[in-house]
């Protein structure tokens, strides 16, 4: 198990330096001229020469990228062209912001998710089944902000339910700070769990089917354990496993998500922020936001991967395996 | 009778996955150390229990797998050393018939493509039309009609699918054919007309068999000659007759009482094999078969036997049959 | 730093219950009269005199506001400067402090004050520098007393000091050696305004609570609190107006948007003439086309105003025919026009000056390379996109090419009046306050709102004839001169003069919804007399 | 390996059949709509905003240009994208498959961490990155959404490739001496085509999406019509709340197309593997 952990935390790290590597990449290696991604309109010859120097943009392309690995270890980010900080300082306050959206669809999403797959594979073919297979075509065909749209446009405009964005009142009280965070979170939330639901519940209604093929499960109903005691007990934390593994790969796809649930919500994360150096052409900041959440995608990936083991003895004993 | 194949102490270790702490990369001896001659015409039956390391002997000599040591010589090159245009040549001479007839043939190509494509690689045929022609021939000589060559392989039975595989197997025009357990997938009423089939095609078109089967009755239907298998080694070697009549080896004499059709001697006591057959990772020392045998006696478990020659032709790796006795 | 904290805050709140410093714990938000506004976007800057960014301008009102202001008849009036006495044919002028003003950490604020900004906004090249450049001396007389003597006469020096310039506080600022580089003041912000920032989040909102030390007799404001929150895209803001989330906003409405709110008791709409125009911008030393006059003229022909006017601004609005707009009524009686709306002189004009279609695109070439002029505009803004895109049509069927270049605000910004990176712009002056003033900022050699660079010896002559007269009457010649030059070289060209339309939350009342900029009802007028609704 | 006739048995799958018309339907639209509608172009002096009638099927937008036009021309803009997305992922993806299934080695573990990588790095705020930087082009979109959709198919291919590689009618063709290429490209991958076509249905839909996405975020190609192009139009103008025609028609023509192709995706997945037990 130790050993796994130290390999599967290497590959972590590899895919990161990959990640970074092909941002370094893409700015440096576009048509066109690269510095131009780093040099902002606003910036006066002596800010491009101090900028030069930083980033070594009159060096060979190895040497430049040697001194983008040394900034990044470094936590330095550059400089944003609109807030004229740096970056590090203006996403740091918000990726908290993000992480606090997604953990929370994401934990909803399973706590529904799973057992809508678990109910519909044990009631496959019936009406339940046949509702939740539409569901998931129609959740994997959403567009978001349309999705956003009507969610605001019901349950703000109309009902007068919940705000219209943002993350809480900006005159609220600290002791209502988490009820009106809370509040404020409804409507984002549910705009994720609904395009991400339909993933989790496929992956575990077909593990399930799987795994109740498996002959121990037969043997366990053959032995009188009931229906429910089978279900849950043996057959569900074997359908976790792809189930979870796959939650793990949805985490890139939830990250693409939230940008756009994030802008339309005014939800103060990464991923609205993004859309704002959009629009500036903040090139600085998107960058420093991109490797951000590449980082937070990969460690929570690692996550996930580290609860598969844990759930499936098989991979403790990974290493003994013939070819 | 010449030796068409001449196979010298031929080895075939799979190496294990290694993992992150570990220092050494442990093997699994399926091959260790084969010496054998095929001739040409003859049927060489081979038997022996699954992990004996038959079905390796026979993927080794097609070379879908690559030997560890030792040599095989075709008509006296080394195939091995062969490259390009010669190894194209040498997998044309040798061919081989597969288990399954289900799992054998591409769902995906029709059967008059899967026969006509390795005509067409190795331009046994110009153009299509010709393999057309040559398609229609092979399924006539294997007992199916020409326009069966449009459909796709769902549409046969077992036994069609096994004779489109043989006739797979023979549109290079092969001096060996290597049939791995190619009847055991079969019922036995169609296995019969298969093993017909290849009798057929032996005396039509003068070919070599190796034929690898756990199933001893079908070795004396077809076999001139019987090479029994254990642990990666050949523990006999015999004329199919002085095979059945003498068996000599401990472990021949417990298949062959475990499948008591096929002895053809008085009802004797069934000798049951205590055990399941040693890990090939680590063989025992001395004799394989020791930690099984009946007769074991001490040398078993310290010195390992070699293949003797005992009388013409019968080779038998046991002390019981050392020098001198 | 405050930036910085938000999500921790967060964190410490579900620890434990510990009670924050900030100002907000003071006042309890049910008993005090809070007033919400909606920002587009979030503030660029907290250092007011380094920025023109609209969200900057709209926080200012109430925590840094300018000397003046203008009122509902377009007069300017004065506040934080008490008066002006205008002596020497506009040579000199008397500026006469206000009384009992504190900045808001309690240093009074003095003629020192006055002084210290023009030089400081001069020295560093700040916004609204110019307004200075005519000054020759500025001398303190007493505590309370400046006076300016300038090189030339400027009847308008007063006004336009009074409407656009806000002072600087000299004890904070005297230190700071590099002022653009100063965002968010770690001490803090100090203004003069009637309330102070008190909390801010970035990119989230800003807090602006009453100020007690400002002078009753400028008018004591009914609401406590302005809470400004920042939202991300257009349709929130009006999403957020409509559910209550806020009060009002600095954003301005086309019709079809503002028709939501019409008809509902809850919300109060209204519609000001503009004291700003559109106009396009030619960049002769980026682009060889719009350096040529008959291009530029061409273009003028492809205009096709009252069109215009009826597709992107919905018909609220009026065409603008000549450069200066009909707000201006005694600058417009010689009806100095650009050139009408006509393709085939458009089409004559060209092939007149060697342009020629010859490959058969439809657009016209000259010496081998396509008429193609880049057109920037800020894209969010769907009125100049709909401009634009209708000129292109026009354009193109006279056989020039427009290239529209949709860009951020900021990018906007910044290539129009730092880099200069553009062919030709499409924009909107906010507010042309003082024509026979602006005219020579417009089109003088190295003014600064002539971007491009445009010099021409007879407008320069005569704008600076018309900025530099005793008075008002006098200037109306020269100002005709000029204008006759800027509808024959076409250096901008007006297009039209929008009405704003602005929508408000009827739970306030006594909005003065003065034409005084784009800061719609939130001016600083307006928040000292709003009073929620019984 | 069931085989029985595909074609047969997917014209029994209702929803498939269903996602199939609608492809067409949309690909007729594409294809043939541009001979019935002009390209919309420039303004509309008599009409802007007008409500759907008699007159404008769909509807105007705010310079009078009818909504039915830009739809029928943004749908060759989203087949445009999804197809270019679909054979660029399709380049990069099944070779990459193929090789790091057939050959297990190391080769094989080293493009299978690539691949790995690839799936786990956030694909939109990189796409966003790229756009951003190399500015609005709907090739650039299609190709960068292609660039971004490969891993999946990789994935399934290496799957269906390590499992086929041991079939024995692929050994067959070994020992036939059938080249590697031909035994890669032909008869495994004429074996792993089922699963992978479903993943390039899911590509097409993804790839509309996405685009529509990027589109909102503002890094579509204002030169050309498309379905995210007419929304974002639509809600920066602020007009979803009088012009609803402009969000309602634009979002039914993605959804459809989506729907559509996840059906057409459905179908063949549910026909290549019938789990009716």
């Amino acid at each position: 198990m130790f050993q796994y952990i130290v390999m599967r935390v290497m590959k972590g790290g590899l895919t990161f330096l990959a990640a970074v590597s092909i941002t370094f990449l893409i700015v440096r290696l576009m048509p066109g001229d690269p510095t131009t991604a780093f040099i902002s309109d606003s910036m006066t010859p002596q800010d491009v020469q101090a900028l030069n120097t930083s980033l070594g943009l009159d060096k060979p392309l190895p040497e430049q990228y040697a001194l983008f690995l040394r900034n990044l270890a470094h936590f330095e980010l550059g400089q944003s062209f609109f807030y004229k900080q740096p970056v590090g300082d203006i996403i740091a306050p918000r990726l908290g912001w993000t992480l606090l959206l997604i953990g929370t669809s994401l934990l909803i999403t399973l706590l529904i998710g799973i057992p809508l797959g678990v109910h519909s594979a044990r009631h496959k073919g019936k009406g339940v089944d046949q509702a939740v297979s539409t569901m998931i075509v129609l959740g994997i065909s959403i567009f978001i902000p349309l999705l956003a749209f009507v969610l605001v446009y019901v349950f703000s405009l109309e009902l007068g339910l919940t705000p219209v964005g943002g993350a809480f009142a900006p005159d609220v009280e600290d002791s209502e700070l988490i009820s009106d965070v809370a509040r404020h979170m409804i409507l984002p939330t549910v705009t994720l769990v609904v395009v991400n639901l339909a993933q989790i519940v496929l992956y575990t209604r077909s593990s399930m089917l799987d795994v109740l093929k498996e002959d121990y499960i037969r043997t366990a109903r053959a032995k009188g354990v009931d229906d429910r005691g089978v279900i849950w007990g043996h057959a569900l934390r074997n359908a976790m496993i792809p189930t979870v593994t796959v939650t793990g790969l949805m985490l890139g796809k939830m990250v693409a998500g939230a940008v756009l649930t994030e802008t339309v919500f005014s939800w103060p994360g990464v991923g609205s922020m993004i859309y704002e150096a959009v629009q500036k052409q903040d090139f600085p900041l998107l960058q420093g936001a991109f490797i951000v959440l590449a980082f937070s995608v990969i460690l929570m990936t690692l996550v996930t991967d580290l609860v598969v083991a844990w759930l499936d003895p098989r991979i403790k004993l990974h290493a003994e395996s013939t070819r | 009778m010449s030796a068409l194949l001449e196979i010298r102490g031929l080895k075939k270790y799979f190496g294990l996955k290694r993992h992150l702490f570990q220092r050494r990369t442990r093997f699994v001896h399926a091959l260790d150390g084969i010496d054998l001659d095929l001739m040409e015409g003859e049927t060489l039956g081979v038997v022996g229990e699954s992990g004996s390391g038959k079905s390796t002997l026979g993927r080794t000599i097609v070379r879908l797998e690559e030997p560890s040591a030792g040599s095989i010589r075709y008509l006296g090159r080394d195939v091995s050393a062969l490259r390009g245009a010669d190894a194209q040549a040498f997998r044309a001479r040798i061919q081989m018939v597969f288990q399954d007839p289900y799992a054998s043939l591409n769902p995906r190509l029709s059967v008059g493509h899967a026969l006509a494509e390795p005509m067409l690689v190795h331009r046994k045929v110009a153009g299509r039309r010709a393999a057309r022609q040559a398609v229609g021939a092979l399924l006539g000589q294997v007992g199916l009609r020409p326009e069966m060559a449009s459909s796709y392989p769902f549409a046969f039975s077992g036994g069609q699918r096994q004779r489109i595989g043989i006739a797979r197997a023979l549109a290079l025009e092969p001096k060996i054919l290597i049939c791995d357990e190619a009847v055991s997938a079969l019922d036995v009423s169609v296995q019969s007309q298969i093993l017909n089939l290849f009798n057929q095609l032996k005396k039509a078109l003068g070919l070599t068999y190796l034929f690898i089967t756990h199933d001893l009755s079908v070795v004396r239907y077809v076999s001139d000659r019987v090479m029994v298998m254990y642990l990666g080694q050949v523990v006999e070697l015999a004329p199919r007759d002085a095979f059945f009549a003498r068996r000599l080896h401990p472990y021949t004499r417990a298949l062959i009482s475990a499948a008591p059709l096929v002895s053809t001697a008085p009802r004797e006591a069934r000798i049951i094999l205590q055990g399941e057959i040693p890990n090939a990772i680590d063989p025992p020392s001395g004799c394989r078969f020791h930690t099984r045998c009946p007769n074991v006696m001490d040398a078993c478990r310290r010195v390992e036997p070699q293949l003797r020659e005992i009388e013409a032709g019968h080779h038998v790796r046991c002390h019981l049959y050392a020098a001198g006795q | 730093m405050a930036t910085r904290r938000s999500f921790l805050k967060l964190g410490l709140a579900v620890t434990a219950a510990a009670a924050s410093g900030s100002a907000m714990a003071q006042s309890k938000a049910g008993k005090s009269v809070i007033f919400r506004v909606g920002l587009l976007g979030d503030v660029q800057t907290l250092n007011f005199w380094a920025s023109n960014d609209i969200n900057v301008a709209v926080l200012q009102e109430a925590v840094m506001p300018r000397y003046g202001y203008m009122d509902a008849d377009g007069n300017v009036k004065s506040r934080l400067i008490r008066q002006i006495d205008v002596k020497e044919g506009a040579r000199t002028f008397i500026v006469h402090v206000t009384p009992g003003l504190k900045w808001h950490d309690g240093v009074p604020f003095s003629a020192d004050d006055v002084i210290f900004t023009g030089e400081y906004l001069v020295k560093h090249k700040l916004f609204q520098n110019t307004r200075f450049s005519n000054v020759a001396s500025a001398r303190k007389i007493d505590n309370l007393t400046v006076e300016y003597q300038l090189k030339a006469p400027q009847v308008g020096f007063a006004d336009v000091m009074l409407f656009w310039v806000a002072p600087m506080p000299k004890h904070r600022w005297e230190t700071v050696a590099d002022p653009m580089t100063v965002s968010d003041d770690p001490r803090g912000v100090v203004g003069l305004g009637p309330y102070k920032l008190s909390e801010w989040k970035k990119g989230q909102h800003y807090i602006a609570n009453r100020n007690p030390d400002w002078p009753a007799a400028l008018g004591t404001p009914a609401i406590d609190r302005v809470v400004y929150r920042v939202y991300k895209d257009e349709n929130s803001i009006v999403l957020a107006l409509r559910t209550g989330e806020i009060d009002a906003t600095s954003r301005q409405f086309l019709p079809s948007m503002a028709g939501q709110f019409r008809k509902k008791p809850e919300f109060r709409i209204f519609e000001i003439p503009s004291p700003g125009y559109s106009y396009i911008g030619f960049n002769g030393k980026k682009s060889e086309f719009a350096a040529d006059l008959a291009v530029r003229k061409a273009i003028a022909h492809c205009v096709d105003r009252p069109k215009i006017v009826k597709l992107a601004l919905e018909g609220n609005g009026v065409p603008m025919h000549g450069s200066v707009s009909p707000v201006h009524k005694d600058f417009v009686k010689s009806k100095i026009e650009y050139p009408p709306y006509d393709l085939d002189a458009a089409k004559k004009l060209l092939r007149d000056a060697g342009y020629a279609d010859t490959d058969g695109d439809g657009i016209v070439e000259k010496n081998g390379r396509k008429l193609s002029i880049k057109m920037m505009y800020e894209g969010s803004r769907n009125d100049y996109d709909k401009s634009v895109r209708i000129i292109k049509e026009d354009a193109r069927k006279a056989g020039i090419d427009l290239v529209l270049e949709p860009v951020d605000r900021q990018v906007y910004i910044d290539r129009q009046s730092k880099t200069k990176e553009y062919e030709m712009l499409f924009v909107q002056w906010g507010a042309i306050v003082i024509i026979y003033d602006t005219f020579y900022n417009i089109y003088g050699k190295d003014s600064f709102l002539n971007y491009s660079g445009f010099h021409d010896p007879d407008l320069e002559k005569w704008a600076k004839n018309a900025k530099e007269s005793g008075s008002v009457a006098e200037s109306v010649k020269p100002m005709d001169e000029a204008q006759k030059v800027v509808v024959n070289q076409i250096p901008t060209l007006a297009v039209w003069v929008p009405n704003l339309i602005f929508v408000n939350s009827a739970r306030f009342d006594g909005y003065l919804p003065y034409p005084s900029s784009n800061n719609g009802t939130i001016t600083l007028s307006s928040l000292l007399n709003i009073k929620p609704r019984k | 390996m069931r085989e029985k006739n595909f074609v047969e048995s997917f014209t029994k799958h209702r929803l498939g059949m269903i996602g199939l018309a609608g492809i067409v339907i949309v690909i007729a639209l594409g294809a043939f709509g541009p001979l019935i509608v002009t390209y919309p172009v420039g303004y509309n002096e008599a009409t802007p905003l007008a409500a759907p009638d008699r007159e404008h099927w769909l509807g105007t937008d705010g310079l009078g240009l009818g909504l039915i036009a830009e739809i029928v021309w943004g749908a060759r803009t989203s087949l445009f994208i999804s197809f270019t997305a679909v054979a660029v992922a399709t380049c990069i993806g099944v070779p990459l498959g193929l090789v790091s299934g057939y050959f297990k080695g190391r080769i094989g573990g080293l493009i299978d961490s690539v691949i790995e990588i690839a799936m786990t790095i956030p694909a939109l705020p990189l796409m966003i990155l790229i756009s951003a930087i190399s500015g609005p082009s709907m090739g650039t979109v299609a190709v960068v959404i292609g660039l971004f959709s490969w891993p999946t198919l990789s994935r399934i291919v290496r799957n269906s490739t390590l499992k086929l590689a041991s079939m024995p009618f692929i050994e067959a063709a070994i020992v036939l001496g059938i080249p590697t290429r031909t035994i890669m490209f032909k008869h495994i991958l004429l074996n792993a085509a089922g699963p992978a076509l479903v993943d390039l249905t899911i590509i097409m839909a993804t790839a509309v999406l996405t685009e529509a996405g990027l589109s909102y975020l503002g890094l579509g190609d204002p030169n050309a019509w498309s379905w995210g192009g007419i929304l974002q139009n639509a809600f920066r103008a602020g007009q979803h709340f009088h012009a609803w025609w402009l969000i309602v028609f634009p979002s039914l023509a993605i959804m459809f197309f989506v729907v559509s192709f996840n059906l057409l995706g459905l179908g063949i997945n549910e026909t290549l593997n019938p789990k009716r037990d």
